[in-house]
């Protein structure tokens, strides 16, 4: 099996051509790799790379084909492009258009909405506060665009990844 | 005898108080919101009673309730911990007229250090040494200049009406004064439709150092030495350290004089902290007096040896202090981090969530105060703060490089943290040299952002265990699909809640 | 200078070392056994390499393999933890002489203690207490009565060739000794077809006291005082202290002073103990010294605040001791629990297997040393401890109560642990009294073993939850039968786990 | 559903009454009672009862419906006898005559067997030394009666729970 995985402005292809108990070997992009990999605890992995023992932690992200790996001191987000696409069929969502959802990442509520439908909004612009945890985020458009749809009312509490603005890009 | 206590409190410093509690053979009883049912301070209490919904107003601020439960439960005192009702001089009052004993001073006590204003005043009456400044606003230019003289330059002139930077003047010296202090009032008028301005001493490079003070009801007030709090994020603070690297003897010893008065002024009774405002010249000024335990109180507990909650749990018991401020001194050096579930990358959002994992820091040395487990969810109704590592060493140096150490040890996953945040601060070069003040953060701020690349086999490694960890999850999550909803429960917590996310979405 | 040590060694003390080389910017390289490919100490270290077969022979005390580890990694320096190949003198050498540092003492350091007889003849020479006694057979009995006068009563009289209690006899008394001889050499006699018989010194109530030293290669030599180990089951110790309950500081002083001369009479260098028996009217004879490391050695490091595998790298680097004799204290009050995942109600039997949770005990003064994590299997090759509980207090009462803390919080489950069994040592008369000698575990076994019931509701709520866990597990598993393969695997650890038994079965 | 459970020298009766949520009503034996109960961490339970907070460790024994239950400093060995039996016969294996095959709770050494196939064997009398953690443990009948069948051999390792010596008992 090989994937294409993005990370930073990167993107490598990844196939493993040999694999013996915990012991990979692998290709990524021009470069092959002898790692021992086991999996140590739930989302913790050890790694041995020619006697260089490495830990890596994966962090979910907002969808499971995204992942803050931590590596020590070192964080890198990493996207998995999957061509089989199997989590996002699986999921019924419409991720590809993910960016025209304003949502937040945790539950929390809704402190002051500052657009209607039918606004034009620019890029960067502040669509959205949401209070969670003693502190207020504040959410922005990608994009510049129209909205499209408010989910939410002020005061409303929210679950995390629920959409909370719906906005169209500009042509 | 105090022989039951209710923690009206969560989090870690309601397992902290527990813990105190276990050691002296006391009971300890949990009120928790709906949502804290799981919470360990629930897990770790003797009894544990529900005060109502996730919203703090209505459950760990709800004071009737939580009395209610007191009188129930037959407790004979309170400890309200930091935060929510600690610094509530109503609810100490009401838990005092229900007949309990309320752990922390006297409400009059929580009144006067609660307003600014008093408090200000009270400090000046008593010798402590305050920000030189005229709360009132100066009208006349040549009452201005004697003003400014008297307490030296650099001043602020800032608008009385003021805020957020208008009518605000730097002064650096007398060149200066009259066209800065014309501008300001001019702003101030445009502004806010009045031209008062008033005068404050500007403190350059201000350090925030805080005192540990500790009063019984027999007279004796003692300090246990000074706190070092300068690196903080919007006045949140995020490491403390003690001894300050700044300190000198002769510093600590007027500081520490003047701390012990501050709440002499106020009959002050229990544990309590006075902050001091230090500039780059040794010169202190009083800024509020905080009429509770801090939530980095472990540092002085490390270098003094000394449990501060059994402290307040004697002295609320009405006994005498069992030690003299000469029997106290300061043993090596201890730095507190506060971990916080936060992604810093991300402009320091919250990162509430389920933790899937945790590794503690161990061996010698090292303190864990924490309250969370594996299989927790973190609420985001209350603080984002998850736990505090506390090192000690005989020195400074070895004391920062076992909190490094310390950090690289600690993993926690499923929720984002300030672990590499403050691995970054520890390895700041005006952090080890000790010559860093409130603005630190902000100096350096780039550096402490800056993602360290590591090398390329390093990166290609992590892509790859992801690619390991991304089609493992994929095969199981086909499989799941494929069998019984009773059988993806019992895969586990976290594609459980997974699952959820999902559906929602 | 040292940049990169090996640690030969596994579980606790791997890790334990590692920290210090992590808080001195040494890199570390872990050795580890095919079955330890997940162990700590592997994911601790900065490199690993697996040295061969899960069966100690074949891994970790195989000497060749490490040496070619540490050739082929370039090492500059191996750590020997404890036990494993630490006081094998042949290893010291042939790492001497691949170039490598040897940390601790010299091959000769090392046999010379290391034969209980040569050993016991050096300290004679050098003024060091032993137990009183004739190595030779005694024949004459005139010849007796004047030994077992210069001795002192009372005496054991041993038969030469004897063993398993043949031809023992206690004497009390001159009126015993001559009808006590006789019978012993009579059973010698018939018992070993050897009448010889010898006299040793019998030690009433003894109390295991060791002293820390540590001496470094520029001929400075000191104490880091005493440890208390008298809490031992089949030699085996269990609970350690310091400062001892039985010491004097005049005790302290003559005993710190003969550990010295023991270790100076051999030309010790590193980190050493030297173990003494001591009966109730202190008296104090040489045991023996053993020649690193110390299981124990957290309790001592600290009372004294120093970190000695950061002492022993700096002496093994060949620099002078940081600190002299009379800079050194004792700071409050240290207590080691030592954990073993072992059923202490079924003979003490090890209990090796899958931890499918640990919660570590936190807060004040606690300190843990492990190694074994959530989903660890724990191998059944090895030594079944998994973790020290240390705890400190400014006093010992304080920190006995502390240490009840800490045991209460510390839940390990999938394996049994000795955690119940430690509790109940804290509460024991004898123990908090701070009177007991090696003879406290065999005379308290009934009170150490039984188990508190506790009120018929407790009993209720244990049977209910057994029944709920039961009929929950009951009904994944039928789930699990009816899904396919990749399902079961995914749900967790422990179930794969036992389907591998119930398939085996 | 009803179960008997048995704790010591006590057979209980277990009846859930009636459960909204993490709390049951239950019967046991003649006592009712009301019990928040919430698994807190895999095999840790935390209860309320009357307001008093218990935690409960469960360690499974060697059989799924066997218990070591730890609740602080109290340890209670408990047996859940169920009529449905559906673990022994999920399992495959003679439970019933459990007691006839002498084995060990874990992978180990076989050090020393004292008897062999034929030989008559006391109550109480050593069979087999196994040596697991650098320790040595006896094993002993628990009746009277003829060792039937030898499995292993001095110097074997052996799984844990694997049968070692089989003892047919006396009439």
């Amino acid at each position: 099996m090989s994937l294409e995985i993005k990370v930073k402005d990167r993107t490598t292809k990844i196939e493993v051509l040999e694999q013996k108990g915990s012991v990979y070997r692998v290709k990524i992009d021009d470069k092959e790799y002898e790692l021992d990999v086991e999996r140590v605890e739930d989302g913790v992995y050890s790694v041995i790379h020619e006697g260089a023992s490495v830990n890596m932690e994966m962090i979910e992200g907002d969808t499971a084909n995204k992942y803050n790996v931590n590596a020590g001191k070192e964080h890198y987000d990493v996207e998995i492009i999957d061509p089989a696409s199997r989590y996002r069929t699986a999921s019924g969502g419409d991720l590809e258009g993910g960016d025209r959802f304003i949502s937040s990442p945790m539950p929390g509520k809704v402190v002051k909405i500052l657009v209607s439908e039918g606004d034009k909004v620019e890029k960067g612009q502040t669509v959205i506060i949401i209070s969670a945890m003693k502190m207020e985020s504040e959410y922005k458009s990608v994009f510049d665009g129209v909205v499209k749809k408010v989910f939410v009312s002020e005061g409303d509490t929210t679950d995390s990844n629920a959409p909370l603005v719906e906005i169209e890009p500009a042509e | 005898m105090i022989k039951k206590i209710l923690v009206a409190n969560r989090g870690e410093i309601a397992v902290r108080v527990m813990r105190s509690c276990k050691e002296l053979g006391i009971s300890s009883v949990a009120v928790y919101s709906e949502i804290d049912r799981k919470a360990m301070h629930v897990r770790y209490a003797d009894e544990a009673y529900c005060v109502g919904p996730a919203p703090s107003n209505e459950s760990y601020l709800n004071a009737e309730k939580i009395l209610e439960v007191a009188k129930k439960a037959n407790v004979d005192a309170i400890h309200p911990g930091y935060g929510f009702l600690s610094e509530n001089a109503d609810f100490a009052r009401k838990v005092a007229e229900a007949g309990i004993i309320f752990i922390g001073p006297s409400p009059e006590a929580i009144l006067t250090m609660g307003d600014k204003l008093t408090a200000r005043q009270k400090m000046i009456e008593n010798g402590v040494s305050v920000v030189p400044g005229t709360k009132d606003p100066v009208r006349d230019e040549d009452d201005l200049v004697k003003t400014v003289e008297e307490i030296g330059y650099p001043v602020m002139l800032k608008a009385s009406a003021g805020g957020g930077g208008k009518g605000m003047r730097l002064v650096r010296n007398r060149d200066e004064l009259i066209s800065s202090f014309r501008m300001a009032k001019s702003e101030a008028s445009s502004s806010f439709g009045d031209d008062a301005v008033y005068v404050e001493k500007y403190i350059e490079s201000p350090h925030h150092i805080e005192f540990q003070v500790l009063a019984d009801t027999h007279g004796n007030t003692i300090h246990l030495f000074e706190r070092e709090c300068s690196v903080q994020r919007r006045h949140q603070k995020v490491v403390e350290e003690t001894p300050s690297p700044l300190m000198t003897p002769e510093l600590r010893e007027e500081m520490g004089k003047q701390a012990v008065a501050a709440a002499k002024s106020v009959d002050y009774v229990g544990a309590g902290t006075v902050e001091f405002l230090v500039d780059n010249d040794r010169n202190f000024y009083f800024l509020e007096m905080n009429t509770r335990l801090q939530v980095e109180h472990p540092i002085t507990e490390r270098v003094t040896g000394k449990d501060l909650v059994k402290a307040q749990i004697l002295i609320a018991d009405g006994k005498p202090l069992p030690y003299k401020q000469e029997e106290l001194s300061q043993n090596g050096h201890a730095i507190e981090c506060r971990i916080y579930a936060e992604d810093h990358q991300n402009n320091f959002m919250p990162s509430p969530g389920l933790v899937t994992h945790i590794t503690e820091p161990l061996g010698l040395g090292i303190r864990t105060d924490g309250y969370v487990y594996e299989g927790y969810e973190i609420p985001y109704h209350y603080d984002p703060m998850i736990s505090k590592l506390i090192v000690w060493a005989p020195t400074r140096d070895e004391a920062i490089q076992r909190m490094k150490r310390a950090l690289y040890e600690y993993k926690i996953t499923g929720v984002k943290t300030s672990i590499p945040f403050l691995t970054k601060i520890m390895e700041t070069k005006d952090f080890y040299e000790g010559k860093y003040d409130t603005h630190f953060i902000e100096k350096n701020i780039d550096t402490l952002l800056e993602d360290t690349g590591c090398d390329d086999a390093c990166e290609d490694i992590a892509l790859f265990v992801a690619y390991l960890d991304y089609t493992d999850k994929m095969k199981k999550r086909s499989n799941e699909t494929a069998s019984d909803a009773d059988c993806v429960k019992s895969s586990g917590w976290k594609d459980f809640a997974r699952r959820k996310n999902v559906l929602r979405f």
